[in-house]
């Protein structure tokens, strides 16, 4: 059985920038294998559906989801108080290929950081690239400076590290990293794809579509990319959320 | 322990619940939660003559105790089905429902000759998916079109065949009655509702086929009283659904007068609610004393 | 202060927030949360020509997100409406409209002639009601019934007309068309859709009337896309309802295609929320610098 | 304006019999004058309609409300907790006509006991019955007592109090009494009526029905009375709870 629906033990829910949450949820599974880029399906009491919330870590017994309040699930999510068991089947669907002795640069564009750094840590010394809105959306730098990262930060307004976009620091950088993998905006992972194909650099980015069951039964979460020549559907829950940008019909 | 298994057109199920289909895919999915043998049958996912897309998303909204769904009947096609799928599903021991979908008589008739050339169980036959632009949804909403599908259908089905009625219809039992004086073997009930959610902000559509169909907790009662309508104008069985989240809600659809029973939406939430809902019908039936499941079906006592 | 009032046939209501009828009797319980001039407008509980004493209890159950009720049009009867309700009602300084539910023609005639004649500022004729044996529901689903009967009682009602049209048929669109062509200046929508429940303990009905009409927010997709599609079909104003419990549902119904709103089951659990519901509204309005909120009617965007 | 609706600080809500639990709501409003009998409105966070609960006790500031947990709604209740607030539109319908200089006889069934002690503590030295089930269900006894009532007890299975049902205990008392309000199971009320009728005293019952607006806008709680020959549609809502015994159809 490949899937199972947990009762994890919430540690703690707090607020750690504007309407963003990190939750904390005992998770002691050693034998748990959990991919970077992999996602949690969030049971929120009283909704018809679960909410799909990437991993942003998973050491030491803990798996931690940050997430933004956006709807009613989320900002229920948001409610949730330490001590009461949070219902998540996990981990869920393909996440990020990175392979020993590659360098890679890791782009997060606003509440698409969070997966970045559980991928950070799977490899080595990569180049994180982040980018907010704003100073207040600002989330997880010193996350991924412990996490030996090298961590460059922009904002679109320039109220926190450079004024700009990810774009503009990959563009910088790509000359110095084998692979791209990135997690935001649509716009953003347009952009970046774009950049990694004139530069001739692998890509690989998470995508987000609305679910269902997560697992790859109910056929809604539907991304369209060309396999050999031929244009197919395939969904997010389980053969994304993360794709081959070359892939994808955009 | 009562016995909870059931027997509808002939095809014994070791219990009254069936994944619903489209909300189970080809089962291999949900086999990575449970034995599939666990479930009385899977009704799969549903299938055309050749391989379909389906509709370009998003293809799925939240509403009240409920979900709006418009996939399109994304699916490999019948053969790739039956060379693919269906040999993988027969080993898995639970009773096998192919259903299918077309544009025409035609198609529905190619399908059903192929299918009952194959080891599927019983053949359900979609004619109120209201998801694709042709085919499907008009051929459930006037008694005349039943009918005569459900006849041509007939001809060339040598499995016991479902029909699967349409809740967007103003007199469900008169539908019900077509598709029996046509030769159906049963009838399943409710498809989805056509409902529809817009974005405030965007004022698109959430859902990318504007419409979508309403299934979950929500339409529960609107599927209740259509089974117990259809119940009292039929003699063949029926397969109830629509919203059935608890075992409460599977024993109070038995009661209504369904023989089985399908569950779609709630997988969504809770993979293992097949699982809980048979166990809280053995212990319902062992408190009251009842023997077997098949005692419930259709004993409301109407005022 | 955005403008929120609206205009449907002729009438002017100083909000499109309308008490649903049934839900609100005649306005003096509720004017004792608040004074009535809060609401754009009062539909009244639906009146017969004499006294009903509407259906055994119980008449009410709760379901996911929704109620069913079957009180079976309990009133005092046009007359005594007339003369004991009508007269306070009209002090309380918002738009009246009388709602009318016959078992035949001549009755929704003779009513519609008496009410011509007082200070109701429109008729809404339910031919959409479920819960009654005789009347009510047949006069709605089919089009060439409600034709006949809109045209009939057009004769005898000098006032704006509006029909209320029953969700629980295959087609909304034509039979909105045939309402309009009949000569109603608008169309109120939906009534209920019919809904059964069942205690599986004493395996009775919850509700005498054996079933009843679901509403609240489990029907809100269901009335979203039926008010789309009606107002894609009709050139009449549509007075949307149908299990509005938020703002944000007000403003997609709205968008949907709706010129005024009625809201009835959420009254139950708030009280205030039609208050609360226009504050939401003026202030998305302010928010997105929009001046009124007839600029929101039927602005979706179909993909 | 009659009609408000409360938030009401919940200051605890425990267990005190067999499935049946005792709320108490601070409500500090010393103008509001409620009724012995009348009922409050709970609004059930989820759920569609409110539940209709009796007064039990509205003394120094404190609302209480004693319910058993029979279905979702009042399950919810019972997982309440101390600190938050309980929405709460009371006091609602037409409770127990006590007169001074009568003596009363208060006969509570099961779940129908709660409203008698508050009732109790609007009369002089009242006689009060009450039945139960069993001895698992036995509730209020030592309330009773304080409030100054003379308290008999029974049970069906003799495990508390007296073997047998509150109208034996009544037909031994209705001499010495001039009126007699019951609350409980229908049954019993009819029970209670005809003893009365027999009697000649004046007895009235509280009803129970299911409810949508609580305040009689809908017409749900409909229940036949006969008036001046006549018989008429009234509400438990607005008209009741409590009804003249001798009017009320059953
Ligand atoms: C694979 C994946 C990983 C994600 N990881 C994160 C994360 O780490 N942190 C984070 O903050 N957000 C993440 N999201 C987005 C997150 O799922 C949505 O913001 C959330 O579901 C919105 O729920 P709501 O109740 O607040 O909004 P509502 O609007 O009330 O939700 C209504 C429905 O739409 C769905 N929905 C709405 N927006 C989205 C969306 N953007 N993507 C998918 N479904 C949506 C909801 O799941 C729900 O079913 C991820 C999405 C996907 C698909
Ligand atoms: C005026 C009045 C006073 C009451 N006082 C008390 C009291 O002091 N203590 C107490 O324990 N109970 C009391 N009840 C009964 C109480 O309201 C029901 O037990 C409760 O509503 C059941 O809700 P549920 O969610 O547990 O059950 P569910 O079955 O989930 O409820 C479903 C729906 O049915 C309604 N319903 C179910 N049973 C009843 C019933 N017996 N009467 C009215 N509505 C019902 C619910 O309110 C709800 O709308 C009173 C009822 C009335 C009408
Ligand atoms: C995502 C999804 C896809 C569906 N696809 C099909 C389908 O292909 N064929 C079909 O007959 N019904 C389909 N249905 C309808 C279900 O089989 C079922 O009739 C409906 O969902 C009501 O049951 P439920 O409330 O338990 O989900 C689909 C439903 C959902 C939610
Ligand atoms: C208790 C109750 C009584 C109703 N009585 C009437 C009625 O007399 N006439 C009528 O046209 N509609 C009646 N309706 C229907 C409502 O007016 C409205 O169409 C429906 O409830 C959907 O709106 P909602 O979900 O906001 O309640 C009644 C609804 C309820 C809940
Ligand atoms: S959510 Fe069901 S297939 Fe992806
Ligand atoms: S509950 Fe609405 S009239 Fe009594």
């Amino acid at each position: 059985m490949k899937y199972d629906v947990r009762q994890l033990e919430l540690l703690s829910n707090e607020q750690i920038a504007d309407g963003i949450f990190d939750m904390r949820l005992r998770c002691n599974e050693p034998d748990l294998k959990i991919e970077c880029g992999q996602f949690a399906h969030v049971y929120v009491p009283g909704k018809s559906l679960r909410r799909p919330i990437s991993v942003c870590d998973a050491s030491d017994g803990v798996l931690r989801l940050v997430y933004q309040v956006k709807g009613e699930g989320t900002r229920a999510m948001s409610q949730m108080k330490a001590g009461q068991d949070v219902d998540v089947l996990y981990p869920l669907g393909h996440g990020f290929n990175v392979e020993s002795g590659k360098r890679y640069c890791l782009i997060g564009g606003g509440i698409g950081v969070p997966p970045m750094l559980y991928t950070a840590k799977q490899c080595q010394n990569p180049l994180v690239i982040t980018g907010f809105r704003n100073r207040d959306f600002v989330i997880l730098q010193d996350d991924f400076k412990s996490a030996g990262a090298e961590v460059m930060l922009c904002t679109d307004d320039g109220t926190a590290g450079k004024k700009g976009f990810v774009t503009d620091l990959l563009k910088e950088q790509i000359a110095s990293v084998d692979e791209v993998c990135a997690c935001g905006p649509i716009p953003m992972l347009k952009a970046i794809a774009q950049v990694c194909k004139e530069a001739d650099k692998p890509c690989q980015i998470s995508l987000e579509e609305r679910m269902g069951c997560g697992v790859g039964a109910c056929l809604v979460c539907a991304v369209k990319v060309r396999k050999n020549g031929e244009e197919i559907m395939q969904h997010v829950c389980k053969n994304g959320p993360v794709f081959n940008a070359e892939e994808v019909v955009f | 322990m009562a016995d909870i298994s059931v027997n509808v057109a002939g095809v014994s199920f070791n219990n009254p619940l069936i994944a619903a289909s489209g909300t189970f895919g080809f089962g291999r999915e949900y086999n990575e939660f449970y034995p599939l043998e666990k479930l009385g049958g899977i009704s799969c996912k549903g299938i055309t003559p050749t391989r379909r897309d389906g509709n370009p998303p998003p293809r799925i909204a939240e509403t009240p105790s409920g979900i709006l769904n418009a996939v399109g009947l994304q699916n490999p096609g019948v053969d790739a089905f039956i060379k693919e799928d269906l040999p993988w599903l027969k080993q898995q021991n639970t009773v096998i429902i192919a259903n299918i979908a077309g544009n025409t008589p035609e198609e529905y008739c190619l399908m059903a000759e192929k299918l009952s050339g194959t080891d599927v169980d019983m053949i359900e036959m979609n004619i109120s998916c209201p998801n694709v632009k042709n085919g499907g949804v008009q051929f459930g909403t006037s008694c005349e079109s039943v009918e005569a599908i459900t006849s041509a259908v007939r001809k060339h089905c040598t499995k016991p065949l479902v029909v699967k009625l349409s809740p967007n219809v103003t007199d469900i039992a008169s539908i019900a009655k077509a598709a029996e004086a046509a030769g159906a073997d049963a009838v399943s009930m409710i498809n989805t509702l056509t409902g529809m959610r817009i974005d405030i902000n965007s004022r698109r559509p959430i859902i990318h086929n504007n419409t979508g169909g309403l299934s979950g907790a929500a339409v529960f009662p609107v599927a209740v009283r259509m089974v117990w309508q259809v119940a009292n104008a039929i003699k063949i069985p029926i397969i109830g659904m629509g919203g059935i989240t608890t075992w409460e809600d599977a024993v109070e659809m038995l009661i209504a007068g369904a023989t089985a029973l399908q569950i779609g939406t709630v997988l969504f939430s809770d993979p293992y609610a097949p699982i809980k809902i048979n166990e809280g019908i053995n212990n319902f039936l062992d408190k009251n004393g009842i023997k077997s499941v098949t005692e419930l079906s259709g004993t409301v006592i109407p005022w």
